[in-house]
């Protein structure tokens, strides 16, 4: 076994490793400086500058092609763009953390250190296409986001959301460990570059094996909210602290999908036309109930948590397209499109809710945006934007997602799936109206809890502005994503 | 023949039904205890399960990979623990009290 | 009845008794210890299986770390006995129940039903011939399983460090956060 | 100097109003903002009335073509022209927009820069809706509509604004999405035509032969022919997708109600006309009674109900049903009279029920009170309102003379020739029409002093005072299109005759030229 | 190009007239209203003089005088010209319109001098007169119907011109629908024509003609003219639709004389002479509008014998003797029923302005129990009105007599008459002497019943003049058309009408008129007939009036239910309100309700409580509950594992 380490593994791991030193400068300067907090600013920037060296070597090397490690962790398009997503939305997630009242201070180097572990966490798992490894990302990811719930200011909700959470995505573990067991009982093999040549013919002839894929694929539909398994998703989006519900909302459940479609594009489910009848079944529920659910809320940040369900279900249509279709490329490009799409538009509204919240025991509801548009003309049109991006109408960048993904299943002939996404944005343009209704046609003097938010009034702006401007001019970067993707 | 060979030719399935059985009642913990420490003492079971299979498998297939993942698992399986034994803590902390019961405030 | 059989089957009766009582014990402390019961006994399953290895470290780990601080953690909360040891709600209860049962059923269908893998060496094994001839020996299997996990798998390795050390700090941030049983409000 | 429709001139008409709305939105003078838009207004005017001069009548191709690359992956370009068709909806829309603001003058008091940006915002998307080449393009357009009439309503409309303009958003938008769903099919079916690359390319669209079983409700034709159809008729909007009409009407604004009137809904039938029959012609042909039954349907229902109203928002709402009715029976008849006709009528009834609103917008103004039940003898108190009111009001019932008896008749011509017993059901229209249109005439302006004529005349401080020179100011430019259309219809027919021609010669195999 | 201008300024004249009184419609001085309204129309008499002197100049086959401005609708085949033709049948109508119009507007100057909306009635009047001008002159059936609902707009506006009283406002709107079902069924007419021959003008549609007769109920030519003809009966007045025009009394006087009775409800006459080959061509339609010129005319003469209302009395009278005018085209009679068209203008308008004089005498009373004795008050209305009366009766050699005599022959004598007409004219003929007779008893003569308030006095020039030229006409106005009978027996008086007419009247076919012989002696004896019985008639309601009024009330009496039903006019507007409209209304009101509120809304709101109710399901599963959460995963595990596996 001659196996060896070479440079261009270290260069394009460099961002993890890169994520994890600077994770450990502002919890060393702490240490040093007896055990006090420096300035949350400058954990911030520190932060910052790591996620952004982070970025750039990831751009540098990221979409390279290479595996490393021994086919451990693959560095493709798809790493390099779910993992800038990522690198991104958990920045902007930082962002709103500086400024949110249930932030712990205090501890912010902390946070932090965990915050940058998770983003590490998060591009292993994408990255990765060793079932084992993808696991050991996913933890790294979790467990680190479930201590980051936990130590939010506010100590009912967010301790409910923790141990719910955590209690779930073990269960959630325990399967996908199962369902890992026994693809490699069956395969010997837990790489999917290789399950990719056996997959197809293997899950017909063995029960074993297709056992296993769908306690994967259950693993995985239950991070990424697929209904049944979704039921986590608005307690714990509601219960955390909202930085962290935005974070949980945009980087994890990228890097969830990432690294679900990387299963899909093994083109596994092809061989069992059972399976993709079930998984059609899930994508529907999916939409439906977070969809309904949603239409019923009060609270602005569970309506989003459902609609974030819903969104699920929307990308999961393009993941089961990507399941599919002979030349993936283009479905999966679609799928990190509205990723990507998604991602920022959540990061937006998350970020006026963040900005909302008086104390760590505020919470936003639908009726408590009444005559925000008055106070903050600026923030309440980027909200309409974000809520009208996610509603899918255009001319901003949700429309395009919308328009992209369903485009992909349509070729892919799964018109009918389309046509329940499209039923489905039809309930959900309802609840993505009432905000809009509350915030401009609806008397009252709802305000940002703080007229010196800068950090997050810029990233919300950021956010709306680049929803529009690309939204406007999404043509070059879904190319570029394909190009990179095939 | 059939009796004996099953009883006395222990095989790959008997390690895995073994397993698949574990996995459930760590299943069913989850599902029926309200003590949080004891539903971690659950998600340990079918973690265990797990292992039981992946070793199973690993000498099945004459693969040692099997048995790495165990060994990851193991470490994660501790790593889980500690974090879930911590939030339980802290939890206790502030509730007094580690029942699933009381922590139903987040719903609708 | 070989040795090996009579082995496994007091080992399966000894893992799935103790995990029952894990479940079925309405005390804790002494579903801690059935946990431990169980722990001891995957890993001497473990070495029926030539993974000698893996059941020491599992005695190490498991019933060495993992279940002392569970006792401990039980011992700080000082809980003598559970009000609802168990969920109620009769649909809920049935479903659940039924669930299980038909869950383990399907795996167990699926398991004995569907694949004939009698044997514990797979036939045609496609690995190479200097696997199958080393296996024989536990020495040597540890050997691969080192080279295998310090080589092939350094990369799993290596992360696993960085995921104790994340959960280490994380823990004890958690325990100093406010509310935390090291707060310092 | 002259100034010629340069090759741009598209592009400058859909998006000068939202450089208009931009700088709108950062003018720091809140005084003069209504002469601001109002000029940026009148310039859009006259900017579409360049393209107007310019425009080729001889022909039925598309004319002032741009093409640009927007999502090439996709095939779909930033791809705007005019044709004989949509000629006239443009200057529809740039003529109508001076007029609502200067009819919102005093009726918008709040966030008046708010409004004027959402005005520009819209004028532009429905610009680019009626321009708009690309099927992609004229979603976005579409849909972009919405948005900002839903604040119309939403913030500057009545007491019940939320449910009407959240009812109106959503049914269009439930509608609009399965049209989607069905541009996104014959984007795929493109290659077929253009040789491999996906087009949204409405050009391309016309080329392709989709599959078309009689009977067989199944077949790509018809569901396609379907999907679109819905997402127009609800727009129209067709019995019985109307309901929100009335309760959008009723809530908006005056100019909210005159641009939804005057243009939005001809956003639907136009559609029918570009995209419906040309696109599907044998699914329209043959689901042809369907549109026509529910036209007439329409009409008819429309006007019975438009009877009993007792708010006169209402009342003009349910004409509206009623007006639309003959359009979609017009098109549906599909010949040259009936077509020839709807298009005209689209244009009558954005102006006379325009009008109506604005009118109605005025006394509201006055009394704030829209319940016919209350009024009587307003002659008496506002004699040229009356004057006003009347002149459309006939407009409205299609009196000779007035616009609305050029398009009615062309279209009750048209419904003639497809079918005798059409006809009979349309022409109870013309009845009903003047039925309660006169009943509400009746019921405002004539009989003893009402309820609120009476208070007025006790209550110095809400004395009904005449229309001012301002409000004389919107109503002419209505009036004077009222005759003109009606006394010289053939000086604007004579742009889409061309268009509707070709369309009827070669319904089966569509093109459109591009000059 | 003469002739252009002519026509143009015989148009534009009244237009503007209209637009000068409507942009001063504030003013009260009614001297420079009335002149300016006044004058426009006597512009427009005076180009109507030059161009019927032109036609005369002109060879009798080629009289006829176009003008063609703009073209007005171009699309596909139709092409409608904004163009106006003057020939023989147009100039006459001119000449009445413009002439008879010139005569009521300065009538309206005495009778509408105390109004305050005087300049706003003269820029209505000329409104209709422009309308009425561009109905008959215009050269296509499309032309036509623009000054055909040009007039009912106006004709709406006028009977509403007092809007405060609300019957009056409802009277206007009332003509106005009424009018509307006319026109609706006017349309269809045209678009069957149009269909069938691809043009609207009337000349090509005449030429076209088809030129044998239509046996079919169901074809084109019938069913066209019977569209055209119910258009016909909206406007002139006719069964069924005749309900608006007694109530059209609403309006100022010199109107009701002006509109509804000298020129717009003749339109419909004007417009069956117009098309006059195309009638020819369908029988059946010719029987209906004979059948139902004849019903009317019965029908509305029997109202007439007991309303109270002055002006009701000549509204009544004017549908019945429209009647005869439909009789007359219904029997193939177009010259007869052109003359009594004529005639009619002149004795009506005459009537109607003596009885504004009366009303206006009387201080706005109208009803003739409460007059009598009048005579000596109003020498000159009593005058003229005693020519009209005796006009209408059909008095020997007054011109309704020349007219309704012609049309009671045709009736009878026509191929496509029947004896029956004959009698219903006969009798229309009886009741018309009884009822005027009746009214001129209670108004002029016997004693006076005047309230003791009113203190009547003779009229103005301005509106005695216009009633004594009236007169002169109504005496006179027959004799440019004496049928042969009478020319026969007067010395072979050449009969102007009928030559003048008849290039433009097609004949009956030629095998129809051969069928049927009829000699000179059969018109003495059926003349004589009706002449006498009407005399006795009107002799009888002299008697009974002046003298015996305990006869009329004992009759009245002892035919109680027959007086109330008449009285009661048929209960027509009963039944069209009890039977139509009402129930419509209601119907709307279910319709609205159901099918709006209760369907189409509702299933909109089931479609939101379906999602809501789901959305309220999902919250009752999401109960916070983390093993139910964890169940959740279990069950959903299980569901997808059995699934896969039933394959």
């Amino acid at each position: 076994m001659n196996i060896s380490i070479g440079l261009a593994d270290i260069l394009l791991i460099s961002p993890v490793i890169v994520l994890f030193l600077f994770s450990l400068i502002p919890l060393t300067t702490k240490v040093l400086n007896k055990n006090v907090e420096q300035s949350p600013a400058t954990t911030l920037v520190v932060a910052l500058m790591g996620l952004g060296i982070a970025a750039g070597l990831l751009i540098l090397f990221g979409g390279s092609d290479q595996t490393i490690f021994n086919g451990q962790l693959l560095f493709d398009g798809l790493t390099k763009w779910a993992g800038l997503i990522a690198i991104v939305s958990a920045a902007a997630g930082i962002v709103l953390l500086y400024e949110n009242p249930s932030t712990p201070y205090r501890q912010f180097s902390e946070i932090i250190f965990l915050a940058l572990n998770s983003v590490a966490g998060m591009l292993i798992l994408i990255s990765a296409i060793n079932l084992i490894t993808v696991f050991i990302g996913l933890e790294l990811m979790s467990l680190s986001l479930y201590l980051m719930t936990a130590m939010s200011q506010e100590q009912k909700l967010s301790k409910e959301a923790a141990i719910k959470y955590f209690v779930l995505g073990s269960i959630a573990s325990a399967i996908f460990l199962y369902g890992v067991s026994f693809i490699f009982g069956s395969t010997n093999t837990v790489n999917t570059a290789e399950l990719m040549q056996v997959a197809a013919q293997t899950i017909q002839a063995d029960k074993l094996f297709l056992f296993g894929i769908i306690f994967v694929v259950i693993g995985f539909c239950f991070k990424v909210s697929i209904a049944p398994f979704h039921a986590w998703t608005p307690d714990v989006y509601q219960g955390a602290p909202t930085p962290i519900t935005a974070f949980m909302a945009t980087a994890i459940k990228t890097a969830s999908f990432a690294a679900f479609l990387r299963i899909a594009a093994t083109q596994v489910f092809q061989g069992s036309q059972n399976l993709v009848d079930v998984l059609q079944w899930l994508a529907v529920l999916t939409m439906t109930v977070g969809n309904v659910a949603a239409l019923v809320q009060t609270n602005l940040k569970r309506t989003l948590a459902y609609s974030s369900v819903a969104h699920s279900g929307y990308i999961f249509i393009g993941l089961i397209t990507v399941g599919l279709s002979a030349n993936s490329a283009y479905s999966a490009t679609a799928v990190v499109f509205y990723l990507l799409t998604y991602a920022v538009m959540s990061i937006g509204a998350f970020g006026i809710l963040s900005m909302i919240e008086k104390s760590e025991n505020d919470f936003v509801t639908v009726d408590g945006l009444a005559g925000f548009a008055k106070k903050q003309p600026a923030l309440a049109l980027c909200f309409t934007i974000f809520l009208i991006s996610m509603a899918g109408l255009p001319p901003v960048l949700g429309f395009f997602g919308k328009l992209y993904l369903f485009g992909a299943a349509v070729s892919e002939g799964l018109i009918w799936l389309a046509l329940w996404g499209i039923l489905n944005s039809v309930i959900a343009v309802y609840y993505y109206l009432r905000p809009i209704v509350s915030m401009y046609m609806k008397p009252g003097d709802t305000d940002v809890s703080d007229n010196r938010l800068y950090a997050s009034t810029i990233m919300v702006i950021a956010s709306a502005i680049f929803i529009v401007v690309v939204g406007l001019f999404s043509g070059p970067l879904f190319t570029m994503i394909e190009r990179s993707l095939s | 023949m059939l009796e004996t060979s099953m009883f006395s030719e222990i095989g790959l399935n008997h390690y895995l039904v073994l397993s698949a059985l574990l996995f459930t009642i760590g299943m069913a913990g989850i599902l029926l205890r309200r003590n949080l420490i004891v539903v971690l003492m659950s998600i340990e079971l079918m973690l265990n399960a797990v292992n039981i299979s992946f070793v199973a498998f690993s000498k099945y297939n004459m693969n040692s990979e099997g048995q790495v993942m165990v060994f990851f698992v193991m470490t994660i399986a501790a790593a889980e623990a500690a974090v879930g034994l911590a939030i339980i803590v802290s939890i206790f902390k502030r509730f007094k009290e580690v029942n699933i019961r009381f922590f139903e405030h987040l719903k609708g | 009845m070989s040795m090996d059989a009579v082995l496994f089957w007091f080992l399966s009766i000894v893992v799935i008794g103790a995990g029952l009582s894990v479940v079925l014990m309405s005390n804790p402390i002494y579903s801690a210890l059935s946990l431990v019961m169980t722990m001891v006994g995957v890993a001497a399953l473990f070495a029926t299986l030539n993974a000698y290895f893996l059941a020491g470290v599992q005695l190490i780990v498991y019933t060495g770390a993992v279940m002392v601080l569970f006792v401990m953690v039980l011992m700080l909360f000082d809980l003598k006995r559970e009000l609802q040891a168990f969920s109620r709600g009769k649909i809920t209860g049935f479903f659940k129940i039924a669930g299980v049962g038909v869950l383990a059923g399907l795996l167990v269908g699926v398991i004995t039903f569907t694949t004939q893998k009698t044997s514990l060496i797979a036939e045609g094994s496609p690995l190479a011939a200097d696997i199958a001839a080393q296996a024989a020996s536990g020495a040597d299997n540890t050997k691969i399983l080192s080279e295998n996990l310090f080589l092939k798998n350094i990369l799993g390795f290596e992360l696993l460090g960085v995921l104790l050390l994340v959960i280490a700090i994380g823990v004890v941030a958690l325990s100093r956060s406010k509310g935390g049983t090291h707060a310092r409000d | 100097m002259n100034i010629g429709a340069s090759s741009s001139i598209l592009s400058l008409i859909i998006f000068l109003p939202l450089l208009f709305a931009l700088v709108i939105s950062f003018w720091p003078q809140r005084q003069t903002l209504r002469e601001l838009a109002l000029g940026f207004s009148l310039i859009q005017l006259a900017v579409s009335l360049l393209l107007l001069r310019d425009f080729d009548s001889t022909t039925a191709a598309l004319q002032f073509t741009e093409q640009f690359t927007w999502i090439e992956r996709f095939g779909i370009s930033y791809f705007v022209g005019v044709d004989g068709i949509s000629l006239m909806l443009v200057i529809l829309t740039t003529v109508l927009m001076p007029i609502m603001i200067l009819g919102s003058w005093k009726s918008i008091s709040e966030q008046v820069k708010g409004f004027h940006v959402a005005l520009f915002v819209l004028q532009s998307a429905m610009l680019g809706s009626f321009l708009a080449m690309d099927a992609i393009l004229f979603y976005v357009f579409w849909e972009l509509s919405l948005i900002p009439m839903y604040f119309i309503v939403g913030i500057w409309g009545g007491a019940r604004r939320i449910y009407a303009t959240v009812k109106f958003f959503i049914y269009t938008m439930a509608g609009s999405l399965l049209m989607l769903l069905a541009i996104i099919f014959m984007m795929r079916l493109t290659p077929e035509v253009t040789g491999g690359a996906i087009s949204a390319s409405l050009l391309d669209f016309y080329k392709l032969e989709i599959p078309f079983i009689a009977g067989d409700f199944f077949t790509p034709q018809t569901l396609l022919f379907f999907a679109f159809a819905v997402a127009f008729a609800i727009k129209v909007p067709l019995f019985p997708l109307h309901t929100w009409l009335p309760d959008a009407h009723v809530e908006a604004p005056t100019p909210g109600s005159v641009v939804l009137a005057g243009v939005m809904l001809k956003m639907g039938t136009y559609g029918f006309l570009r995209w419906v029959i040309p696109l599907f012609p044998d699914a329209s042909s043959h689901y042809a009674w369907l549109f026509i039954a529910l036209g007439l349907v329409g009409i008819i229902y429309g006007a019975l109900v438009a009877m009993i109203q007792p708010d006169m928002k209402k009342l003009v709402a349910y004409s509206s049903v009623s007006h639309m009715g003959y359009v979609i029976l017009g098109l549906f008849v599909m010949n040259v009279y009936g077509m020839g006709g709807s298009l005209y009528q689209m244009l009558n009834h954005g102006i006379s029920t325009g009008g109506l609103f604005l009118l109605i917008g005025m006394i509201y103004e006055r009394t704030h009170s829209r319940e016919i039940s209350k009024y009587g003898g307003l002659a008496a108190a506002m004699p040229i309102f009356t004057i006003f009111f009347i002149i459309v009001t006939m407009s409205s019932i299609a009196v000779p003379l007035t616009n609305g008896f050029v398009g009615e008749f062309l279209i009750l011509m048209g419904a003639y020739q497809y079918s005798f017993t059409a006809s009979i059901f349309a022409v109870t229209g013309v009845i009903l029409g003047a039925t309660y249109m006169l009943w509400m005439v009746k019921n405002i302006f004539f009989g003893p002093a009402g309820e609120i004529v009476k208070a007025s005349e006790h209550d110095p401080e809400h004395r009904l005072h005449d229309m001012s020179k301002r409000e004389i100011a919107v109503m002419l430019p209505i009036v004077i299109l009222i005759f003109w259309m009606g006394l010289f219809p053939n000086t604007i027919m004579d742009y889409s005759k061309q268009s509707i021609n070709h369309l009827l010669q070669n319904k089966q195999n569509y093109s459109l030229e591009v000059k | 190009m003469d002739h252009q201008i002519l026509i143009a300024v015989l148009l534009l004249s009244p237009l503007l007239g209209f637009l000068i009184n409507g942009f001063r419609f504030r003013s009260q001085s009614y001297v420079i209203a009335g002149t300016v309204a006044t004058l426009a129309v006597t512009v427009s008499f005076v180009c109507s003089i030059l161009l019927f002197i032109e036609l005369l100049a002109l060879p009798a086959e080629s009289r006829r005088i176009t003008a063609h401005f703009f073209e007005w609708i171009n699309l596909g085949d139709l092409n409608i010209n904004a163009a106006f033709v003057v020939d023989q049948i147009s100039s006459i109508m001119l000449l009445i319109i413009t002439g008879v119009g010139a005569l009521i507007h300065l009538f309206s100057i005495g009778y509408m001098h105390h109004d305050k909306g005087v300049t706003k009635y003269f820029s209505y009047l000329n409104f209709f007169v422009f309308n009425m001008l561009i109905l008959v002159l215009g050269d296509s059936l499309v032309t036509m119907f623009v000054g055909w609902e040009g007039v009912g707009l106006c004709s709406y506006l006028l009977i509403g011109f007092w809007f405060s009283d609300s019957a009056k406002a409802a009277a206007g709107m009332k003509a106005f629908i009424t009018n509307r079902v006319g026109d609706a069924a006017f349309l269809l007419g045209m678009f069957i024509l149009f269909m069938t021959f691809g043009t609207l003008n009337f000349y090509e549609l005449n030429a076209l003609a088809p030129t044998t007769m239509e046996a079919s109920w169901l074809g084109a030519v019938t069913l066209a003219t019977l569209m055209l003809f119910i258009g016909a009966t909206g406007k002139s007045a006719q069964i069924p639709l005749y309900v608006w025009l007694p109530d059209a009394m609403a309006g100022p006087t010199p109107v009701s004389a002006l509109i509804h009775a000298a020129t717009m409800v003749t339109a419909g006459v004007y417009m069956i002479i117009r098309l006059n080959p195309m009638f020819v061509a369908a029988p059946n339609t010719m029987m209906v509008i004979a059948i139902v010129g004849a019903a009317t005319a019965v029908m509305a003469a029997t109202i007439g014998v007991v309303q109270n209302d002055i002006k009701k009395v000549l509204a009544y009278s004017t549908v019945s003797q429209l009647g005869y005018m439909f009789l007359a085209v219904g029997v193939g009679a177009f010259g007869a029923g052109m003359m009594h068209l004529m005639t009619h203008a002149f004795f009506k308008a005459l009537m109607f302005l003596g009885s504004g004089s009366v009303i206006h005498a009387m201080h706005e009373e109208q009803d003739i129990r409460k007059m009598g004795g009048l005579r000596k008050y109003l020498p000159v209305t009593h005058f003229t009105f005693i020519l009209g009366w005796l006009a209408i009766i059909g008095f020997p050699f007054f011109s309704g007599f020349f007219s309704k005599d012609e049309i009671l022959w045709q009736s009878f004598s026509s191929p496509r008459g029947h004896t029956l007409l004959w009698v219903a004219g006969a009798l229309g003929a009886v009741l018309t002497a009884f009822y005027m007779t009746r009214l001129m008893a209670l108004t002029f003569w016997g004693k006076s019943r005047v309230d003791k308030n009113i203190h009547p006095h003779e009229s103005p020039w301005t509106m005695t003049v216009p009633l004594i030229i009236l007169g002169i006409l109504s005496v006179i106005s027959g004799f440019i058309g004496v049928p042969h009978a009478i020319a026969e027996f007067m010395g072979h008086i050449p009969n102007y009408w009928q030559q003048w007419l008849a290039p433009v009247i097609r004949p009956l076919p030629i095998e129809e008129l051969q069928s049927v012989t009829h000699t000179l002696s059969e018109e003495y004896m059926l003349m004589g007939i009706s002449v006498f019985l009407a005399m006795c008639s009107a002799i009888f309601a002299y008697v009974v009036y002046t003298k015996k009024k305990h006869i009329a009330e004992n009759t009245a009496q002892s035919l109680k239910p027959i007086y109330n039903l008449l009285d009661n006019k048929y209960y027509v507007d009963e039944i069209y309100f009890g039977a139509i409209i009402n129930p419509l209304v209601k119907q709307s009101r279910n319709l609205w309700y159901y099918i709006d509120v209760n369907v189409i809304d509702r299933m909109t709101h089931v479609a939101s409580d379906v999602a809501t109710n789901g959305g309220k399901l999902v919250k009752t599963l999401q109960n916070g509950n983390m093993q139910q959460y964890a169940m959740y995963v279990s069950l959903g595990l299980i569901i997808v594992l059995s699934y896969v596996l039933m394959r």
